[in-house]
């Protein structure tokens, strides 16, 4: 294949036409996913009105149809459900979430219904549904529309979560996550929608549950989730001017995490930070940084450093936001500790 | 929409025999102590259930609630599965890990009691989606309380069904009472069929007790919703035997009046007059049903008390699907 | 009902011009980028928050929406600190820390724009029974969209403040559309006021471009909630002049045609036209009213251009109480 | 004052009347807390049908009437709300979600809505609000009514959580959250609701944010969380056979949870163990975990253990539910590798 280059967002875009193509059984849901539905001079040009509120299913209704591609009312519970419904019978839907803010709209649909259904019923029921949505701050949209809650998601047994940091994993993830016969929670960071990068235009799938080794390093562990990865890739270019060698690892998967990869990793550099957006506490940093400080306590040089968003929601003002994410600026400080010692 | 026939009667007499002996036990057996946690029972309201299910096949989808017995029954899950299922035992329907309030079996198109007040409606929905999207002429009963009308499930699931036309019948339990909370109470609306318009959908209220008038208003509803018209909002007007669940004193039941009086008539008994006048039973027929009601659950009973508890490892399997 | 006197039809002028020029301000500003995150502007639809807060005192409450601008504007928050909330700024009504979508003063009753859809209804009812439980005279006023309206909370909301029989009044903004999809396609009910009657409260629709429909309206209801009398839904009409939100294209609004007519009418210069011909207002006092609409606009852009950004600690700040 | 024995669930209704009975502000919120709403016959004789479905609030109503002790429908995103609203504009709600379980269809009054106001209005708003609710399993309830959710409502921003483990703290702590000017989730473990112990009978409140020292050693320290104090309690006994002299500190309050106290624990007995019948990820016990690790790191002699209940709904057959909950055999097995070199 050619090589070729996508954003983020039409990486998904193709992800979603590929899998519809491939199975008949997956459908789309969501608000205004297409829009304009039952608008006249629209329907009568098969046109769609958004495709999305940030254009990521843009030109799926016209190719794939209303019955496939449908918009919903503003009823989370309802349209979450029915996918959990849908599911449970026999299609594959792809709900979107517009933004993961949203989940408290809907929570029982996954907390109690989607995520319980083949336990209870002692496993006769599977529920093949990939339900989309965004995180992230860093774009302005306040308190209600910028959290992270991919790790909260993660939490619940019966539910995978994947966030990919890139076009080609976003396009591979999703139709890994589609073929996957759970609830897969699929988080995309919004602001990383503009970004570029090569994409296959083969279908292809990029395994769920496997973490990513982006750099090689002996010193010092990062792993990070989603965006969060380029904090750590600039935290290692940083460092690398002071002789430190950075492993940085992509988690990928946040549900279940790549323990194997992680583990192994901070056996060989004995040092370990974790870099995520969401709200300090209960996250998917900690859960790690529990884990790693258990099982590979013998081979910790100094402590698992957690470096995340502050216990706030997400400030409106720009100065403030960006004080809210971390950047390397605060990774270098929080974790100056097991740092220091390493510089040559 | 088909007549009541000899063999439908049958069918009917026997299931609502099944389920009030079915369910008269385990509140006969829950004092025992040897079935634990809550047990919601459906005694007193088995015209709905059978009078709904009746026109149903395994390809039709069903939601359930907490007192999802009757259901269960109705669409013809497994008595003795069902019975170990409510032991808590590896023979039971989901292998003893649901419980009374998640027996579902999927293969019969039964998609779960449900211990969530109003979970059902949007899990209906999408079964209607599916049959829809799926071009085939099966539709989806979502079973719910009166209580349940007011939790926002019923509103954005019922509005869903008719914006989108799907073949779902949204059948109403009005049993006066959520828990210890009468109807009058709760809704705003007089009825629960009342609310039926602000959905654009029609809204029929039926006598819950009378198993004839419950067949022929929900024969009515999946036809229209089979014929692709769209859903039906059906509520019948019934009364439960027992407390809201298992223990309940009750002390909230009217002692005397209208209400009472409602609360004395019994379905089945009314059906059997019905049917027999009407030759679709003989009393003899009607007999042999009976105890071979009594005898089916005694097997359960049975079944349910021999059979294993869960293997331990069970604790860890069935989270993940593969 | 408070009948609309001279000193009224002059407040109702100003608060109308100020929101049409704050927001077309905004839209503008937005265009040069000093203005981060998504706005979503009130233009277009100024009769309708002036037309209900006409009729309200500090002491009432009400809730709004993401489309908050012009419920902020008439409930009488301060232009230049919701401007330089807008901007981000730390002399913001919320210290830059809220935005455009959560502008709040509780203060003046104003409980919040809201960036969840259907967020207001429980919140408002919860403001009604403080007021009710209290023994105030005070009403909570809910301002929502058509699109609001399928969220379950609607239901909820509406049906509690009729059973607990609150003096809350839900405004319902219908312009037709949430973001790209029209209410025709969403709503199972031909109207939003359809819906009251499930909720066994009045149901009114009235023109929303039209100030003194809705004030009249609005006064009823109000009225009727300060008197004991329970909730209303009045439904307004109207069409707003921009897009969804900034950046919309708008594909989905009519060409031509009916729709399109109604998109045209200007509820502004309707209530002017109104206003000097039933002498409330002179054609001068008008003038004035509307430059010093503009000049107080104007002050608010330059103090929120001037004003400071917020400290650094304000991030960690007002998590919690004490 | 006389010692006097007390129910947990009495204990509660103490706490809920003598708060209702110091401050007019405060109002119940819930379903059937009264029962029998607007049934005459009850009504006439001014008589509850249940108060609440354990009882918890039973005899309130009739004290206080149906003003302050509000049935509600089912509709728990209506009244959820509803309390945020009330609280804002100056009343004391005091909630209850029926089980925990049921947070999915409220949660964003809770994560969107109550929890964000005061920060998204510059510090304008406070919502005195207590969520009381229940959770755990061992009741035979079944997976939608026996989850520990405790720790994910903790992990929001805005939201305090305790969580009593016996009657004097049940009662003190609601009347604590009920003073706290924050919302506070007061979760009550629904089998330890028939527990018996000394509360006395005067107004009092227990310090919210402050764990609490329920045995004191030297060699090793249990945190556990509610009900699990009790398993600590008895692993804490079993060791002392051996020789291992135990710490156990009751968590008390899940959010903010007492660094302080934990840490000056850790660092004297240089081994950490934390119970917590929540699912295992993003959990408390991993919260601690991960901040013991790395504050407490040169003090800790043995990696920090965390013991939970495992990645699952709760099952309904009974033993598979016992096996479900942490009890002191899986504590000691689970922590045999810390535990081992300890005894003497
Ligand atoms: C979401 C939710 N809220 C509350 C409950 C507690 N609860 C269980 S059954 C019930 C009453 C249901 O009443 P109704 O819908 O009329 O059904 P019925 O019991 O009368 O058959 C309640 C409140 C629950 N299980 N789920
Ligand atoms: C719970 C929730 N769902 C979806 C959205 C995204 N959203 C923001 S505004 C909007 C449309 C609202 O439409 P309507 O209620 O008619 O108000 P209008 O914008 O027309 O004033 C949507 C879907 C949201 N903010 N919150
Ligand atoms: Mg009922
Ligand atoms: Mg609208």
């Amino acid at each position: 294949m050619m090589s070729r280059r996508l954003t983020f967002m039409k990486a998904i875009n193709e992800g979603l036409e590929q899998a519809m193509e491939k199975d008949d059984r997956v459908i789309l849901l969501g608000e205004d996913i297409a829009g304009g539905a039952d608008v006249k001079h629209l329907e009568e040009k098969n046109e769609d009105a958004w495709g999305g509120v940030f254009g990521v299913t843009k030109g799926l209704m016209p190719k794939f149809g209303r019955e496939r591609v449908i918009d919903t009312p503003i009823s989370e519970m309802g349209y979450m459900g029915a996918a959990v419904g849908a599911a449970a019978t026999g299609l594959r839907p792809v709900p979107e979430l517009m933004f993961n803010d949203f989940i408290g709209f809907c929570f029982d649909t996954i907390l109690a219904q989607g995520s319980k259904m083949r336990y209870m019923f002692g496993g006769k029921a599977k529920i093949p549904m990939t339900i989309r949505t965004c995180h992230g701050a860093g774009a302005s949209a306040a308190a209600q529309h910028s959290g992270s809650y991919y790790g909260m998601l993660g939490a619940i047994p019966g539910v995978k979560v994947v966030v990919p940091s890139n076009p080609y994993d976003a396009k591979g993830l999703l139709l890994a996550a589609i073929e996957d016969d759970n609830i897969v929670v699929f988080s995309e960071d919004k602001t990383l929608y503009g970004m570029k990068d090569e994409v296959p235009e083969e279908y292809y799938t990029v395994e769920i549950g496997k973490a990513k080794i982006k750099r090689e390093g002996t010193d010092l562990t990062i792993v990070a989730i989603g965006k969060m990865l380029y904090v750590a890739l600039e935290v290692a270019d940083r460092l690398a001017k002071d002789g430190v060698d950075v492993e940085v690892i992509d988690l990928v998967t946040v549900a279940p995490w790549d323990e194997q990869t992680v583990l192994h990793s901070v056996k060989k550099t004995g040092r370990l930070i974790v870099i995520d957006e969401a709200n300090p506490h209960n996250n998917t940093a900690t859960d790690i940084a529990s884990v790693v400080s258990d099982k590979a306590f013998d081979y910790l040089d100094g402590p698992v450093k957690c470096v995340c968003a502050p216990n706030t929601p997400v400030p409106f003002a720009t100065n403030l936001e960006q004080l809210y994410l971390p950047n390397a600026d605060r990774v270098l400080k929080e974790a100056a500790e097991i740092i220091e010692d390493l510089k040559k | 929409m088909e007549k009541l026939t000899k063999d439908k009667a049958k069918w009917v007499y026997k299931t609502m025999n099944d389920i009030r002996n079915f369910e008269n036990e385990v509140h006969n057996i829950f004092t025992t102590g040897e079935i634990p946690g809550f047990v919601h029972l459906y005694a007193g309201e088995e015209a709905i259930a059978t009078g709904v299910c009746a026109h149903l096949t395994d390809n039709d989808y069903i939601t359930s609630t907490h007192r999802g017995h009757g259901h269960c029954i109705a669409k013809g899950c497994d008595l003795d599965g069902m019975m170990a299922e409510i032991y808590g035992k590896e023979t039971g329907l989901c292998k003893g890990k649901g419980g009374s309030m998640h027996i579902a079996d999927i293969d019969k198109g039964m998609l779960g009691a449900n211990g969530m007040v109003g979970g059902g409606f949007p899990i209906a929905v999408g079964a209607g989606l599916r049959n829809k999207y799926l071009k085939t002429k099966d539709v989806a009963v979502c079973f719910f309380g009166d209580g349940a009308a007011n939790e926002g499930t019923f509103h954005e699931g019922i509005n869903l069904a008719s914006i989108w036309n799907l073949p779902v019948v949204f059948v109403n339990e009005n049993n006066f009472f959520a828990e210890a909370t009468p109807q009058w109470y709760s809704s705003g609306s007089k009825t629960i069929a009342d609310r039926a318009a602000a959905y654009g959908i029609p809204g029929v209220t039926v006598d819950g007790k009378d198993l004839v008038a419950v067949y022929e208003a929900a024969g009515e509803a999946i036809d229209r919703a089979r014929s692709g018209k769209g859903p039906t909002l059906l509520e019948c007007v019934t009364y439960r035997n027992y407390g809201h669940f298992e223990g309940d004193e009750q002390k909230y039941k009217a002692p005397s009046g209208k209400e009472k009086e409602e609360a004395n008539r019994d379905c089945i008994s009314q059906f059997r007059d019905y049917a027999i006048e009407h030759q679709l039973l003989t009393n003899k027929e009607a007999e042999e049903i009976e105890s071979q009601s009594m005898a089916d659950i005694e097997h359960a009973i049975k079944f349910a008390e021999e059979s294993p508890v869960p293997r331990p490892e069970a604790l860890f399997e069935d989270v993940y699907a593969n």
